[in-house]
């Protein structure tokens, strides 16, 4: 895929702001070809349900359709294509070949903190995201969610105008509203003004705050991320009295012990984490060393599945854990506290282990822990004098570190004495969000206007006077810090779709000019840094007035622009000290033990729709949770043998079942005098006598997709304890609830799909996953077989390195046009993913050992699917491809039957959407839209394939290796699937397939796969190893 | 030329065994142009009657012939020669996969020449006959067993016909006009 | 003129294949007047119009299907096949009798065969007609069906050879098309007898028309019965050859509990098994309302019967034999199917067939069973039950957990599934009501010959 | 009984059987035939535009490269179609108050783009690539006809599989040096099948097996 960085001129990225004359330059083909239609969506009130198939068709619909079918059935004979209209450009931006598409660089924010992203932009569409792999905290791959971020750009619901308790209004009108009342606040110093953020690294949006407390000195801006923990925070302030931004060296880490922290993939850095870490632990070319993991945690996680020795924990239970081990390695001051849950076995032979490797460890706390766990953490870094090697410090990369629940309680209560005047919410949806106990939404009744911006006009809209619709990050002009501090410039790739405004906008309405766009405020931000030398951006005061380009500047610019990046902007590291007297206080804050048998109760994000933003994004909220494989729901997870005591169960349904619908016993959990309802989900290795409920669902204003959707864990989720609290009471209601689970069969049943090993057993005998077939594509055969020349596609997919965080699930969805089916169908089991990830459980089933096994078409040579097809539709390709030809398939639907591999999908209704217009540009132009009644499945992305050998043939020179990239491959942090030309022996994918480790999946079926995997390799202590 | 006014004469018998008695004194008084008409096959008669082996199992034999090459063949130009495809690394000539389709088509072909070949040789459809004109003819699709002297038989002669398949000890003599 | 009473002793000892006291006359008129004399009866007025309006509910079941498409069925994936192929197989397996019974046993030259061939021929033609209907139903775009068949087209591309479809469709549609001409070729005589006696023009116009001007000619008759035995001839191998292609559709395929080579034999004993079944549940009332017990006597019901224990017990080997070769071949996923199919959440449907096809038959090796009229009629529905199910489970308990256990998945048919299969049924019904109303369901020039032979034997 | 059916019909009848088969028979026939003639295939049909555009002028008497307006046929998979401010380069001096040209000028003014009628439309599900075609020695003509002879533009290949297929299958019968892509009036020498190889060799041409597998069109 050739990334089109050539020069991109300032012209043109003006031209692409919001002006009139804007909208014409991202205009496309495709998107001309029904601008009425277009429009006339843009301006729907109420926008029509999605999902027909859902519910039983209506009669008009059943009409409609039945006409279009029988036509169909009448004139597919001999039918004639309908004359259609070409529209031209008027006048057509240089950079632009039509039929080419363009790559952006710009930076995705979650929570506050940036990754950069490349952008895939057809005709001025963008479609797809790329990771950037010059971003430090990208290196080329996304998380799902930066993957599914071009849905929710084009998703039909989001708030389509600027609104006034309902009714439609103009910007300018906005402007005037609040003009006046500011007059006012400006005299009193801004007393009344209250302006409630997420996190914020941005450095303009941090010096606009800025200015805009200078000017109104006694205003307060708040910041709440009900995502993201405070611990890290809060402990290295007990830590080291300083907030300090810790970062950590995976790749110089042999032993790394993990405090409930999902490191691989939650965080900012989880990316750049991810490849550090399997970086340690490949096995190629002969490499036998490996890295070992333990963790200890309460929910089972992505990182949890990866350890090498797991260890499931209450939360309180992990601190006090933390204070055991803290002893072991000799921290200073710890007064011998309460005896440790914990095997004393264990944390023996976890402590001499990490002290065996100082230097060269690492300690790792989870966001979510408490202040004293990390500060623990920190202490047993230095103990472990990892400190400087494997874990250094920064300046946080927040505008402003604060904590976010004492500075919510605090708006809350100015807002019930009435002191706020005027309340702006950016980004955030507190009313939905909030803890509980604040109440927030009805003290929020006693502002006098709230003005809220967001993407969707959702539950906290509902409860303001004015509404602004935000813009997509895919639409503005901003920057943003990396988990590092490296800045990036976020541009846009297309006008806002829905006339949306950015922070920096309101934030500008606020000062004296008012309409400055985004696009000004951010490079007149930039003219001031780039006077005033690179330093900690947010210090720097905005430029009120736009200075003349100076050349070097716009030099500056493009490269930034260009790069995604600003070069070394990543702050430099410092050096602290630990307090003396911090133990003390530790041990002053630490409650003593749980009684066993007390229920515990523990809050995550969600891991596909976080904490609710994503909740009307068809593809997250079908995305098969890792470990649960649930989707469209969440559930409370409950430990095998608590689920026992507490006699709760699941069973299969009929009527989908299994790989569909499960029937979840309904329990009413109840925490601190607070209720909810919640469909139980037995989660192996979870902790017992704790739940875990995660955020993010029973939105009740997110979109046709979201509302509705699972439960809100928010109702009895308390501002003291936000992650964890104890005294939970559960009780049965004795109702049923119909959950959709992508699979709910874990245990392997004996049968050697996923041979495995450990690191000692892998050195004795390398080859211990081959069997009797040591090279898949040679298997004995009576048929002469096919000369496959030039090029044998072909993939290797290291099981060692998944860490099956899903980004490949959502990249491939978003390559291919894949439709979402909704809950009804995934219940059915009839959801479309052409990239699923297998996980099977082995051991005992308190605490499992989890395996990831990504399974998509595997290309057989003998592709069992291809001869039972009667019209020739799935056939081989020249360089080995099982290639699907969608359009004469006529739906017989055998080859499914007879796919071994059953990754095969059937429409089986109309699940493509083809009548919602924003969706139509959302669509890889590079790959057909499948209707109804046709089968489809992975193709190896063979448009991209194409693509590069069109690029290649036209320069008479084979495909470079490296050169195609598949969606799946391209994302994945982990680098574990390999691509590319088997002809080839020095191509990566080649020397894979030599590898001792590869094997083929039902190779003894004599199908010969092209896909093969690298069996997975743990490396346990062998002091705990069982026996 | 005309049509003579008469087809023939017809005489009507009330069991099987009559009938073929009659048809072989009938030919042996040297009759040729002669045909029985029966509610069912009856044993003996065509051969009293001196009809030969019919040439039905010759045509449904080159049917099956032609049905199986052609099946065959087919299958082979489809695969091979227009459009070859590699189907899950098969063989392009997978000839055992094609047996079965060709064995269809051989008793495709075979069938409907048997049926086919049968109605042309003996000139069917035919709605209108001669022999409808007699009204108990209809009976000849019930209980009653006919023969029937055809005028064009050289050795016809309406009244010498008329009196020596009376002897016959038949029911009744009647004439068929055309 | 001299009326002798002509019937049969038959030299077995058991029942006469045609009841004593037939004249030629007698059989031409009683089994003609069904069609001719007679008004229609209640009785058949009632049971077509239920059975017509079950074709209703069929035709809206299509509709809906073609409007909203596969997806209202239950299927999914991993069991893409359900109720469609299902009946498939069950009706094409139904099908067999009737060509078994007028090709086979004409061959084997069984008399009694005559006076119920002609209507289990019809009753050929109807199963098939529903049979195939299926495989063009369960296409995800059923209006490209025509893409089955080799034609000169745009796209230059043609079907498949290789597919086990493909041979379905050349399978099925030779077998309709040989089974028709069969069984017109066998009407012709009747028609002519028809033609000769119907009472209004109309009724002569359109037998004639379709008698083609037969009058019975010597000639004719020795062409006719040549053609007629070849034609016999090759449908004997084709009847066989056709459920084997069906089997073959689950024994080409690579799945446990389809992949297995026994598969061709036991289907076509299945078939032949649910095809008498079905020829008894028919024949059983139809002599009782038309008072045919003349025609379709006691050794008739009692031949079947043995007809169908003898295939009952080759099905039964096959069940035993696929157990056997699972445990046999030492096979893990050819084992736990067995397992699964046995014990699984499909259990109940597998013993229920298991009664049904293996114990309950077994009753008829009591010749007090086999001659109870009633007793026979009910096992024979036990028996469809049975082969119904069996189908069922080959199709679900080998799909629903085959070699990834990450996708196995359950199936349960939803009331559109229903809906198609009971209205082919009614629209089977249907069919045979409008055959017995307006053709003589008994072959009358057949039975007068029988009467000769008889009479023949007798002297 | 008597006589039901006339003389006439023992002719008649025979008649009728063969008389079925014919029918059948030419049917079949005429759909075939149907399903290729302009008729769907919209060949020899010229398209009426908003604008009477003439490549016959343009192309021909003017000689203007396809280049100049197609601009990146040679490196994209869209040949691409002129924005209006082509048309005004020349049509600002020349023309410039031609009643004809009033379309173009007011899409100049208005900004609003000419809405072109398409001539040449592949179905969604085919992915067709200008530039590997005119790189790999297959010249404009070969598809798109002597399109300089064309005063309104019409299709004069098929653009059915079965059409794409005979030069997937032997693409020496139609390829061309390079230098002669755009020579609308080249004829084929009469080795050309000869130079065809020739010339399938220099380029690299994959061999039709490669050619004619589906995903070389179909994704």
């Amino acid at each position: 895929m050739s990334i089109n960085h050539n020069r991109l001129d300032l012209a043109s990225l003006r031209a692409r702001l919001g002006s009139s004359r804007g909208k014409e330059y991202w205009r496309s083909l495709e998107e001309l070809a029904d601008t009425q239609e277009f429009q006339e969506f843009l301006h729907r009130e109420f926008p029509k349900q999605i999902c027909e198939w859902n519910d039983p068709v209506g009669r008009r619909r059943f009409l409609k359709l039945m006409g279009a079918s029988l036509a169909l059935a009448g004139l597919n004979a001999c039918s004639r294509a309908p004359a259609e209209a070409i529209f031209p450009y008027v006048r057509q931006p240089e950079e632009l070949a039509l039929g080419k598409p363009l790559f952006f660089a710009t930076a995705m924010e979650l929570s506050g903190v940036g990754a950069g992203v490349l952008v895939e932009s057809h005709e001025g569409r963008p479609t797809k995201i790329e990771g950037n792999p010059d971003h430090p905290a990208s290196l080329g791959a996304t998380d799902l969610f930066a993957q599914a971020s071009v849905l929710t750009l084009y998703d039909p619901d989001r708030a389509p105008a600027v609104t006034n308790i309902g009714d439609i209004r103009s910007w300018s009108a906005f402007l005037g509203a609040i003009r006046s009342l500011l007059q006012a606040q400006r005299a009193l110093k801004g007393a009344g003004v209250r302006i409630l953020t997420g996190a914020v690294t941005s450095p303009t949006l941090g010096s606009q705050l800025a200015e805009l407390l200078k000017q109104m000195p006694s205003a307060r801006w708040i910041q709440y991320e009900p995502a993201s923990g405070d611990g890290a925070r809060a402990g290295a302030l007990l830590a080291f009295g300083t907030p300090v931004n810790t970062i950590y060296h995976f790749d110089k880490a042999d032993v790394v012990l993990s405090l409930d922290s999902d490191f691989l993939t939650c965080g900012p850095a989880s990316l750049h984490y991810t490849r550090d870490f399997i970086a340690r632990r490949r096995l190629e070319e002969g490499k036998t060393e490996m890295n070992r993991l333990y963790v200890v945690e309460s929910t089972p996680s992505n990182t949890g599945s990866k350890a090498d020795h797991r260890l499931p924990l209450r939360p309180r239970e992990i601190g006090s854990l933390a204070r055991a081990l803290a002893r072991h390695l000799g921290v200073p001051a710890l007064s011998a506290a309460e005896g440790s849950v914990a095997p004393e076995k264990w944390i023996a032979a976890v402590a001499r282990d990490l002290q065996q490797h100082r230097g060269s460890s690492i300690v790792i706390a989870g966001d979510y822990q408490t202040p004293e766990v990390h500060a623990l953490a920190h202490a047993m870094n230095h103990a472990l004098s990892n400190v400087g090697k494997t874990v250094t410090y920064t300046d946080p990369v927040e505008a402003e570190p604060a904590d976010p629940v004492e500075s919510l309680r605090r708006l809350v209560k100015d807002m019930e004495a009435g002191q706020v005047d005027l309340l702006v919410i950016i980004g955030a949806n507190p009313v939905y969000s909030a803890p509980a106990d604040l109440n927030f939404a009805a003290s929020m009744s006693k502002v006098g206007l709230r003005v809220h911006l967001s993407l969707y006009y959702d539950e906290t809209s509902e409860l303001c006077h004015w509404h602004i619709p935000q813009a997509h990050f895919l639409e503005s002009w901003s920057d943003v810090r990396a988990y590092d501090g490296t800045i990036s410039i976020v541009q846009p790739l297309i006008a806002p779709l829905y006339h949306g405004k950015t922070a920096h906008e309101l934030l500008a309405a606020f000062t004296d000019q008012p309409e400055r766009t985004s696009y000004e405020i951010v490079r007149d931000y930039w003219k001031t840094q780039k006077a005033g030398g690179w330093g900690a951006g947010q210090t720097a005061v905005a430029g009120t007035q736009s200075k003349p380009d100076s050349p070097e500047f716009d030099k500056f610019w493009r490269k930034a622009l260009h790069d995604g990046f600003v070069p070394n902007t990543a702050s430099p590291q410092r050096s602290v000290s630990l307090r003396t007297d911090w133990t003390s206080e530790s041990v002053k804050r630490s409650s003593g033990p749980l009684p066993s048998g007390e229920l515990e109760i523990v809050f995550r994000p969600d891991p596909t729709v976080y904490d609710g933003r994503f909740a009307n994004n068809g593809w997250l909220q079908e995305l098969p949770k890792p470990l649960t494989k649930l989707t469209w729901d969440n559930a409370a997870l409950v430990s095998p043998a608590t689920a026992q005591r507490l006699g709760l169960s699941h069973e299969i349904a009929w009527r989908g079942g299994e790989h569909g619908q499960v029937l979840a016993d309904v329990v009413e959990l109840q925490f601190q005098g607070r209720k909810v309802l919640a469909p139980v989900w037995i989660a192996p290795g979870h902790a017992d006598d704790c739940i875990t409920v995660h955020l993010g669902y029973g939105r009740k204003r997110a979109g046709r997709v979201g509302t509705g959707a699972g439960f809100s864990a928010n109702t009895i989720r308390t501002s003291d304890s936000l992650w964890f609290g104890s005294g939970l009471s559960v009780t049965k209601t004795g109702g049923r609830y119909p959950l959709a689970c992508a699979q709910y069969h874990h245990n392997i049943e004996g049968r050697n799909l996923l041979p495995s090993n450990t690191l000692n057993g892998y050195k004795k005998d390398p080859k211990f996953a081959q069997q009797e077939f040591p090279d898949p594509l040679k298997t004995p055969s009576l048929y002469p077989g096919f000369q496959y020349k030039d090029y044998a596609w072909g993939m290797a997919i290291d099981l060692n390195s998944c860490v099956g965080c899903n980004a490949c699930v959502i990249a491939c969805q978003s390559e291919n046009n894949i439709p979402i089916v909704g809950k009804e169908q995934v219940m059915r089991g009839r959801e479309m993913h052409w990239l699923r990830i297998d996980q099977y459980h082995k051991g005992e089933i308190d605490n499992p050992e989890v395996y990831y096994q990504p399974v998509l078409c595997q290309h057989c040579e003998h592709a069992p699917c291809e001869i039972v097809c009667p019209v020739q539709a799935t056939t081989h390709s020249a360089e080995g491809l099982n290639t699907m030809v969608y359009n004469r398939c006529v739906g017989t639907r055998y080859c499914s039957n007879n796919c071994p591999y059953k990754v095969r999908r059937f429409n089986f209704l109309q699940f493509a959407d083809w009548e919602t217009a924003s969706l139509k540009l959302l669509t890889n132009p590079e790959v057909s839209v499948r209707s109804r009644g046709v089968m489809e499945k992975c193709t190896y992305c063979v448009q991209r394939i194409s693509h590069a050998k069109i690029n290649a043939e036209r320069e008479n020179r084979p495909v470079r290796d490296g050169e195609v990239l598949t969606a799946c491959q391209a994302v994945c942090p982990a680098q574990a699937i390999v691509f590319g030309n088997i002809n080839d022996p020095d191509s990566r994918v080649a020397k894979l397939k030599k590898e001792p480790r590869n094997y083929g999946l039902l190779a003894e079926l004599n199908t010969r796969p092209r896909t093969t995997y690298l069996a997975a390799v743990r490396n346990p202590n062998p002091e705990l190893e069982k026996t | 030329m005309k049509r003579p006014s008469t087809y023939g004469l017809m005489a009507e018998f009330e069991d099987p065994e009559k009938l073929v008695a009659a048809a072989h004194q009938a030919r042996d008084a040297g009759y040729r142009r002669m045909d029985a008409y029966t509610p069912f096959p009856v044993e003996g008669l065509s051969s009293a009657l001196g009809f030969r082996h019919t040439r039905v199992p010759m045509i449904v034999l080159i049917g099956g012939i032609v049905g199986c090459i052609g099946g065959f063949f087919m299958q082979y130009y489809i695969a091979v020669i227009d459009y070859p495809l590699n189907i899950g690394g098969r063989p392009l000539n997978s000839w055992p996969a094609f047996v079965v389709v060709t064995f269809e088509m051989t008793i495709l072909a075979a069938a409907l020449s048997a049926v086919l070949g049968m109605l042309a040789l003996n000139g069917l459809p035919m709605p209108h006959h001669p022999v409808f004109n007699v009204p108990r003819f209809a009976l000849a699709s019930k209980d009653r067993f006919f023969l029937v002297i055809e005028s064009t038989d050289p050795k016809f002669d309406l009244q010498g016909t008329r009196d020596f398949l009376k002897s016959l000890g038949c029911r009744e003599v009647m004439d068929v006009e055309s | 003129m001299h009326e002798r009473l002509r019937g049969t002793v038959n030299s077995s000892e058991q029942s006469p294949v045609i009841e004593p006291g037939y004249t030629f006359a007698s059989v031409t008129d009683q089994i003609s007047a069904i069609v001719l004399r007679r008004g229609t009866p209640l009785g058949w007025i009632v049971g077509f119009t239920v059975s017509f309006t079950v074709v209703m509910v069929l035709l809206f079941a299509i509709a809906y299907l073609f409007t909203v498409g596969v997806g209202i069925w239950g299927i999914n994936i991993p069991v893409a096949w359900g109720f469609a192929i299902i009946n498939f197989v069950w009706w094409i397996g139904i099908g067999h009798a009737g060509t078994l019974i007028s090709a086979i046993l004409l061959l084997l030259n069984q008399k009694w065969r005559t006076s119920i061939n002609r209507f289990a021929e019809a009753m050929t033609l109807f199963a098939v007609a529903c049979a195939a209907m299926f495989p063009l139903l369960h296409l995800g775009r059923p209006w490209y069906f025509y893409w089955l068949f080799p034609y000169p087209n745009t796209m230059g591309i043609q079907p498949q050879f290789r597919s086990p479809l493909v041979w379905d469709v050349f399978a099925v549609s030779t077998y309709f098309t040989v089974s028709l001409l069969f069984w017109f070729v066998g009407l012709i005589p009747d028609l002519a007898t028809l033609r000769d006696r119907a009472p209004r023009r109309a009724g002569q116009i359109i037998y004639g028309i379709l008698a083609m001007g037969w009058r019975g000619s010597a000639r004719h008759w020795q062409r006719y019965e040549v053609a007629y035995l070849l034609l016999a001839g090759l449908a004997t191998p084709l009847v066989v050859s056709v459920h084997t292609v069906v089997s073959f559709d689950f024994a080409i395929s690579i799945l446990p509990g389809w992949h297995t080579t026994i598969f061709p034999p036991y289907f076509v004993a299945g078939a032949i098994y649910s095809g008498f079944a079905m020829v008894l549940v028919l024949a059983i009332p139809l002599r009782k309302f038309y008072g045919l017990e003349g025609f379709i006597t006691m050794r008739h019901i009692v031949n079947m019967a043995k007809v169908m224990l003898a295939t009952g017990l080759i099905v039964a080997y096959g069940y035993m034999m696929e157990v056997f070769m699972a445990w046999y071949s030492g096979d893990t996923f050819e084992w736990a199917m067995t397992k699964n199919r046995m014990f699984g959440p499909y259990g109940p449907w597998y013993w229920a067939l298991i009664v049904c096809n293996i114990l309950t038959p077994q009753m008829l090796w009591i010749k007090k069973i086999r001659e109870r009229v009633a007793a026979v009629f009910v096992i024979s529905i036990v028996v469809l039950t049975g082969m119904w199910l069996e189908r069922y489970v080959i199709v679900i308990t080998s799909l629903h957990r085959d070699f990834l256990p990450s996708s196995w998945g359950m199936y349960s048919a939803t009331v559109w599934d229903w809906a198609t299969f009971i209205g082919t049924i009614g629209l089977f019904l249907a069919l045979l009501f409008l055959f017995i109303r307006f053709l003589p369901m008994i072959s009358i020039a057949e039975v007068r010959a029988l009467l000769t032979e008889t009479e023949g034997k007798e002297s | 009984m008597s006589q039901i059916f006339h003389r006439s019909t023992n002719t008649l009848s025979k008649l009728s059987i063969f008389g079925a088969l014919f029918v059948l028979a030419s049917l079949a026939w005429l759909i075939a035939g149907l399903n290729r003639s302009s008729y769907i295939t919209q060949v020899w049909v010229a398209r009426e535009q908003p604008v009477q555009f003439s490549h016959k002028h343009h192309a021909g008497d003017d000689g203007i490269d396809c280049r100049y307006c197609h601009t990146s046929v040679e490196d994209s998979s869209f040949a691409g179609i002129p924005p209006t401010k082509t048309c005004m380069n020349c049509h600002s001096q020349i023309f410039a108050d031609s009643a004809y040209l009033e379309p173009v000028r007011e899409s100049w003014r208005t900004g609003k783009p000419l809405q072109w009628t398409r001539v040449h439309n592949l179905p969604d599900f085919v992915y067709f690539n200008h530039s590997i075609h005119v790189n790999k020695g297959v010249g404009c003509a070969t598809c798109h006809g002597r399109v300089d002879r064309m005063p309104l533009t019409w299709q004069t290949a098929s653009l059915q599989m079965e059409w794409c297929l005979e030069c997937h299958r032997h693409p020496e019968r139609y390829l061309r040096r390079r230098d002669q892509i755009f020579n609308m009036a080249w004829e084929p020498p009469p080795n050309q099948i000869e130079e065809g190889w020739r010339l399938a060799g220099e380029y690299k041409i994959l061999d039709p097996a490669h050619l004619t597998s589906c995903d070389t069109c179909h994704r």
